[in-house]
């Protein structure tokens, strides 16, 4: 799996996965988007290249959504492809974060 | 026939989380040679990535020599039979815990199985001498019953 | 005690689609006098639409005298019992059909079955008096085990 | 259940469904959709009133989808409220029709 970060401001940032969130995929960024979900406020993160999730990914992003939760943070989740979106749906996990396909509407969610 | 495809696959995995990887790696060779529809290839990898890391987590003992085997049959439908020697487990039969409505309740777990269960087309589950056997089968789309 | 709600209702219907409309205002009674909670009303609701429409349409014979009996408890865990005389037959032992990928597949039905395992926390099945006793349980938010 | 029908051009529509599409309240709007969905060329359904769905509403939209897309028209879905969207994606339903939260990408997508 890829992760490149990229600032929006000094607390907000946007991550851009890809590859597959498996259980051997996701081990190459939890470290990292804990780390993120620990130092900043909010997070957009962009799956469109991710092309498979399970559910050792899910809990990565439900961890991150969690903590930032925790401290008046959010995570937002940019344009899952369809394979993707449903699996977030099936888990349960799209009822506890906000799904944009519109990267405009995804910044405001984020930067709200 | 229309294909030289052989019908079946096996791959054995230790007790070793980086196995996870020779799966993942595995079944890109087995999407590719035997050109399985995007469908059932993607539930394929979904319940085995599943049901795989449940066995290594939850059925083994640290460090003991234990061994996970997978078979995949193509025909009459694509099916993955997982074989484990781990704590006796039925995936089929337990409940599920409810979905959460507010990130605050929200468990960090318990998503795999509902996972494994929307996704395989059928789910059974035994113990022939003393092993789990999980047969999980991915219909193709349309080809179903209704 | 902290509500004087009862604990239990009960709720009778013939073998008539009409009835359908009788269920769904039953239903908006429960929730009020219960006072439920949205994730295990909406998942009541919708098994129950499913559970009882399948049982009037495939269950039962066009005209016949036959009834399907709704329990609901409360307590420990929000049940619902749908007891009926129609053909024997277990929703949780059936294989699902496989999810459609494109529109000309797609069956225009099967869904109801995928609905009912998936929202219900525990379904479980039996034939009691040769009756079709199908249990169902949905478990508050975040009182999951895992 | 109620339904308020608005033309969009002469063949394509936008439907403003509310109330419940359950078994009981799915009857009172079936047989109007499936004649929308023999006579136009597009149908907008904004389900944003729509506060519950089964699989007989499942049923109807498919339906709807399938008649349309045998002719080469579309059914595109607008903003469903949570419990609904689930609904539509554990189902296998979203898979098989677009999903919009945003009007106008909606309408951008029956006009295309
Ligand atoms: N192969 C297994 N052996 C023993 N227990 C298992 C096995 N698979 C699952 N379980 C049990 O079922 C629970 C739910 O599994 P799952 O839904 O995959 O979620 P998670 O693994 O994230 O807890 C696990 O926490 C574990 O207690
Ligand atoms: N109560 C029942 N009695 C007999 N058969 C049933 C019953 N419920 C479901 N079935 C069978 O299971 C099939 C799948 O049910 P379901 O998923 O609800 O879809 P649908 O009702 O749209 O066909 C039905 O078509 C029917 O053959």
């Amino acid at each position: 799996m890829q992760m490149d970060v990229e600032a929006l401001d000094g607390e907000r940032a946007r991550v851009v996965l890809a590859g597959r969130m498996d259980v051997a995929g996701t081990a190459a960024v939890d470290a990292a988007l804990t780390e993120l979900s620990e130092t900043r406020q909010a997070l957009l993160i962009d799956l469109a290249r991710v092309d498979f999730i399970s559910s050792i990914g899910l809990r990565t992003l439900l961890l991150a959504a969690k903590r930032l939760g925790r401290r008046g943070g959010r995570v937002v989740l940019l344009h899952p492809a369809k394979d993707v979106e449903k699996v977030l749906w099936v888990s349960g996990i799209a009822e506890l974060m906000p799904i944009h396909h519109d990267a405009d509407a995804a910044l405001a969610a984020v930067l709200a | 026939m229309p294909s030289a495809a052989p019908p079946t696959a096996r791959l054995a995995l230790r007790n070793d989380p980086s196995e996870m990887a020779r799966l993942a790696a595995w079944l890109d060779t087995i999407e590719r040679d035997w050109a399985l529809p995007p469908g059932p290839a993607h539930a394929l990898r979904l319940c085995l990535d599943e049901a795989v890391v449940n066995v290594l987590t939850h059925g083994f003992r640290p460090g003991q020599p234990q061994a996970v085997e997978i078979t995949l049959l193509r025909q009459p439908v694509l099916t993955a039979i997982v074989v484990d020697d781990g704590a006796p487990f039925d995936p089929t039969a337990c409940a599920l815990p409810p979905r959460p409505h507010t990130l605050e309740e929200a468990p960090a777990g318990g998503m795999g199985l509902r996972l494994l269960r929307h996704y395989a087309t059928r789910l059974t589950h035994s113990r022939p001498d003393g092993r789990n056997r999980l047969e999980m089968e991915f219909m193709p789309d349309g080809e179903a019953p209704g």
